[in-house]
């Protein structure tokens, strides 16, 4: 298997060519981690790199993570069987009374493509529900996200749900979307706000990266 | 449906100006929406709270510093009329009582000056449209919609003036339809759903403001059409798709008015030139000065017709010179006053212009805002009665006009757009012209699970 | 004294207009102010904070922040150029090591984005004149003086391509007279105090700026006349003492340009428009667009000559769209852009006369800064190059244009104004037309705890 | 004497007048409790109103406080002979660090005509001064102002000067300049915020009617 041939396929979004690629890559042996990184995790790096320089727009990167999702389904079952761990464990919701998902599923793809295992809990998402999921899959990171001003006192509502459960300190919690900033998140005891989706994804990976480094 | 509209209604498109329209509208008080002036339109919202049976002394006291404030800037500053609009947050919407007292206060406030200082208001009454809290929505029953009624009813009995929403039927498929900038379920979800829905919603709304001396203000495609504008200028999506977004969702947009509505329709419907040209009806408009509730490429082109000037949004914030809503209200007031002289000297038609000429080059999204673009797209657009047609060629229209401008130089875009027309344009060819065969692929690809096709009555 | 002015810088009214002036100004990357375009000039500050060493970091960070979001708005809006005002708070005045690491960092990213995407833009470094500390001032001397000079050298010797200040000599005895609509005071310290101080003040800044590779920019009376709109838009003083406080510091910003300063004059001095008539230099100014910072009889009309078109101020909060000072960036330059449209149309001159007639006949303060009113004051002033008469000849004109407007019925004031205008004419009655003999009568008038004269020379 | 002579010549400011028209009334035998209350602080109140209704400005009334005190000046020494208490000691100054005191006079100018003691710290106050000046005179009330944005958080420190000295409760604290609200006067723990001079002086007189009729 060719590994630029691979990237090519991931970066113009061709998930039958990337299927076709990862599949030939484990009958030549190559070690499943290699193709993981090498393969699809550091192609899909160059697409969100694409689009920091504002080459490509969102879709081009949507159609891409899902080449690199057919790549990964192959992958997974492999992964799992020899024991190579996901980068980490991230669960994401909009916030209760909240409908507003175009923000929240652009950060999950992002993080998706970075290589992350994605909990998406979806839209108008109940406190609670937060915790039990996190304590459900051990997740490493809970992203909040609220787009009006309104809903946007409920993500404190979550944390405090958090607190309440005795698991707050288990978690990175990251929180965005419009009306959120700085000042919210620290009056909250967020552990990090970001403004836009490709800051998260890139904040949660140094996250992820600093807590298994060591 | 009591109206048909088969031509323009204007014979020249220099007549196609702002502060005047063919059929202005006219409140209780005589305050006149398109007879010659441009007024300014103020909202403004809450800081963030929550919105409790608890809170609810403390949001009214802040909605009464609002008003006051913004009646006392106007007052000071002699403006001679205002529109307000008090657009309800989802909380006060699904307990209309609550929305129904905020709008009281205002309305009643607004009386008092101009019982004491003979300023004459307007205010217009936007319940945000809760029918999506169900997922997937229902749009013609249950708890939701009765709310709503409630809530139209309940202020129009208090005097509210024009009836507004920013509906929402078709929004729960384009949602994903814009981060993929897939052109072919946008045009499902606003030529074949957004129209159904539109002309059911617009017959109920007009039967309660007629029943209780309202007047069937109109409708904004924000939640398509804006959100494609935001995402394009935070450089997710190609600006080419916000543009053909804005102008298809003009079909929509005419069903409002073909069921009821007289205007003045929403602020942030840009997609109001086309409605101006085609009906003939008042419109609101925003740009520069509702920079504070979103930027935008089309600040001053988005004036050029304008019959009233909205600030979109603002909170209740304090900044260096004192609350932001009476900020705006200053500043739409001289943007207002300026127009306005330049009418009493009878250079509107060349402010207009100076207006269009600031935006058209530099982005398609202001390109296809020119009112003689608006013209041919008008003119595509009355040829035929069926909205899914005129929706499918105004987007191949849209294209076209861009694609040439692009070619003439006349309009710069950047480099990965160029890439998009054709994308673009593929999307379209696939597309059958025939609505039945369109909406039968349409009901295999999209996921069935997000919307109800039996609300829609297909 | 570098140079004096006895005639008007225009022989015709009709050629002062807005974007370009007799003398423009050149920066080092070739931006030119007074050109032919008119660009905004933005000015940011931070939220309510302490600045101290342990903040100095957050400090940095957050200008940061605003730089890169100015800048970001900038490139995306396609604007032709920019000035950012920097302006300094007295923690940073007094520890010039902070103001100049700030300005650093701004005038580096500026530099930054001229470099990547060609942007032009040049920065306006302005200390607060933090003099006043001492009570009474000490004006020539002290730890105040030195830090301001420290300042201004060492952004200077960074890059700074314009020197500012809002200087206050005077204002320490102009305070109390305000609220008393004392103008015979007013006249003292705007005509006596005032011109002497700067005349020093602008020699020693001109001198910085040579030595350095900067330029010497200009002053405002915003402590004078800007403190009188703001207390007479609040109802406490009248309006017609206001607009007689505008237009007498104008002498007093004459000293600066006779003493080297070249302009463009700060944005919040609004007795730019006498200065660009008299001395034919640049001149920044600031409407309803700096509405965030204060609110203003004057929001178009101050466009109508302006060189620069400024925000005035505004912390880094967030609104709903994004942060203030990027609101306020995306305003600007929709302005701009129609304004320099009219231009390339060929309609300055329309566009002008359109933004002072939309203010000028509803408030003496907008009436004064008509342009032929302009003309007729500054010829006034030319007669003579004594600044204390200048000061007291305008006064005396001003009150006399106001008072023919009202009977004309050009200009309508409250009931309670027209009052004013005879205890304001016996006031300036009673002022010998001898300065030295005014000086005397008035050191038995002031209270001496409040101003050193020696400090004045006087 | 006649009351309503003494009430224009203070509207008109006419302090010479007011002067000789109370001496008249003292030597009348005249309560000198009414002549307080009916001639002049009635009179101060016909002048606050005439401003609140946009009739006279801030210079008029000036000239009226002038006058009032005139008044007051030879009324004083009585009042204290005879046991009077005037409506209430306040304390008032601008905060550390900041120069302005146009708004800070306006208040205080206010708050005398409505009859109360003011002791005017003037500008750039240090912390502690605030405090020794409310306890060594036994203020009611104590008025704090800032203009800057920057100076602003140091009413928050004088505040907490109050609480060091473990005299925080003896005081009605009331803030306010031009970028003070409520959200901030709350947050530094004020008794009362007003954001202009005319409200200041109607808040501070209700309060001290309150306190004083129980
Ligand atoms: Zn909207
Ligand atoms: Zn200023
Ligand atoms: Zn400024």
């Amino acid at each position: 298997m060719d590994f630029e041939e691979l990237s090519l396929a991931v970066q113009k979004g061709k998930a039958k060519q990337v299927r076709e690629l990862v599949n030939q890559g484990v009958e030549e042996g190559i070690s499943i981690e290699k193709i993981l990184n090498e393969g699809l995790i550091d192609s899909m790096a160059v697409v969100g790199e694409n689009f920091k320089q504002n080459k490509i727009y969102v879709p081009e990167m949507l159609v891409a993570a899902r080449a690199m999702s057919a790549g990964l389904s192959i992958l997974e079952p492999l992964l799992t069987a020899t024991g190579v761990k996901p980068i980490g464990k991230i669960v994401i919701g909009t916030v209760r009374g909240d409908l507003h998902d175009i923000g929240k599923n652009l950060v999950a793809m992002m993080m998706k493509g970075m290589g992350a295992t994605v909990y998406d809990l979806g839209i108008d998402v109940p406190d609670v529900a937060f915790v039990e999921k996190a304590e459900e899959v051990g997740a490493d990171i809970v992203c909040i996200s609220a787009l009006l001003t309104t809903t946007m006192p409920a993500i404190g509502d979550v944390i405090t749900e958090f607190e309440k459960a005795g698991v707050r300190n288990k978690y990175h919690i990251m929180v965005g979307g419009a009306p959120v900033n700085q000042a919210f998140a620290d009056s909250i005891g967020a552990n990090k706000y970001t403004s836009n989706a490709a800051d998260a994804a890139e904040v949660a990976k140094a996250y992820l990266e600093s807590k298994y480094s060591n | 449906m009591s109206k048909q509209f088969t031509k323009l209604a204007y014979s020249s498109v220099d007549d196609m100006i702002y502060g005047s329209c063919p059929n202005p509208v006219t409140t209780r008080n005589g305050l006149v929406i398109g007879g010659g002036e441009i007024y300014p339109e103020v909202n403004f919202t809450l800081p963030p709270m929550h919105i409790t049976k608890d809170t609810m002394p403390e949001v009214l006291s802040i909605y009464q510093e609002m008003i006051h404030g913004v009646l006392k800037k106007v007052h000071e500053l002699h403006a001679p009329g205002l529109v307000v609009e008090f657009e309800t947050l989802p909380d006060m919407t699904e307990h209309p009582e609550w929305g129904i007292q905020i709008h009281k206060l205002l309305r009643d406030t607004m009386s008092d000056y101009e019982a004491k200082y003979g300023l004459k208001s307007a205010i217009r009454m936007t319940p945000n449209d809760i029918r999506e809290m169900s997922r997937p929505p229902i749009m013609r029953s249950g708890k939701y919609w009765e709310a709503m009624v409630k809530t139209f009813e309940g202020s129009a009995k208090d005097g509210a003036d024009f009836l507004s929403i920013e509906s929402t039927g078709g929004k729960e498929i384009n949602d994903e339809a814009i981060v993929n900038a897939d052109l072919r379920t946008s045009v499902f979800a606003l030529g074949c759903l957004a129209p159904r829905d539109m002309a059911w919603l617009w017959t109920n709304i007009s039967d309660i403001a007629r029943a209780n001396g309202a007047i069937s203000g109109g409708d904004s495609a924000c939640g398509f059409a804006n959100t494609a504008m935001v995402l394009a200028e935070q450089g997710f999506i190609p600006k080419v798709y916000a543009a053909i977004m804005r102008t298809i969702t003009t079909p929509r947009a005419l069903a409002a008015i073909e069921n009821g509505a007289v205007g003045p329709s929403k602020d942030c419907a840009y997609e109001n030139i086309y409605l101006k040209a085609i009906t003939g009806t008042p419109i609101s408009s925003e740009g520069k000065t509702a920079a504070c509730a979103h930027f935008s490429p089309i600040g001053n082109i988005s004036a050029a017709v304008a019959d009233l000037w909205s600030n979109e949004s603002v909170q209740q914030v304090k900044l260096l010179s004192g609350f932001a809503p009476v900020v705006s209200t200053e500043q739409l007031i001289y943007d207002c006053r300026l127009m306005n002289v330049a009418t009493r000297k009878g250079q509107t038609k060349l402010m207009r212009d100076l207006l269009v000429e600031s935006d058209c080059y530099l982005d398609p999204q202001a390109y296809v805002l020119r009112p003689d673009v608006a013209f041919e797209i008008g003119k595509e657009i009355v040829k035929t009665q069926d909205p899914f047609i005129r929706t499918l060629n105004t987007a191949k229209l849209t294209l076209d006009i861009i694609k040439k401008a692009v070619d003439k130089k006349e309009l710069v875009i950047e480099e990965r757009e160029l890439n998009w027309l054709d994308i673009l344009e593929s999307q379209l060819d696939e597309i059958p012209e025939d609505e039945e065969a369109f909406i039968a692929e349409m009901k295999k690809e999209v996921d069935s699970s997000k919307y109800n096709p039996s609300e829609y009555g297909i």
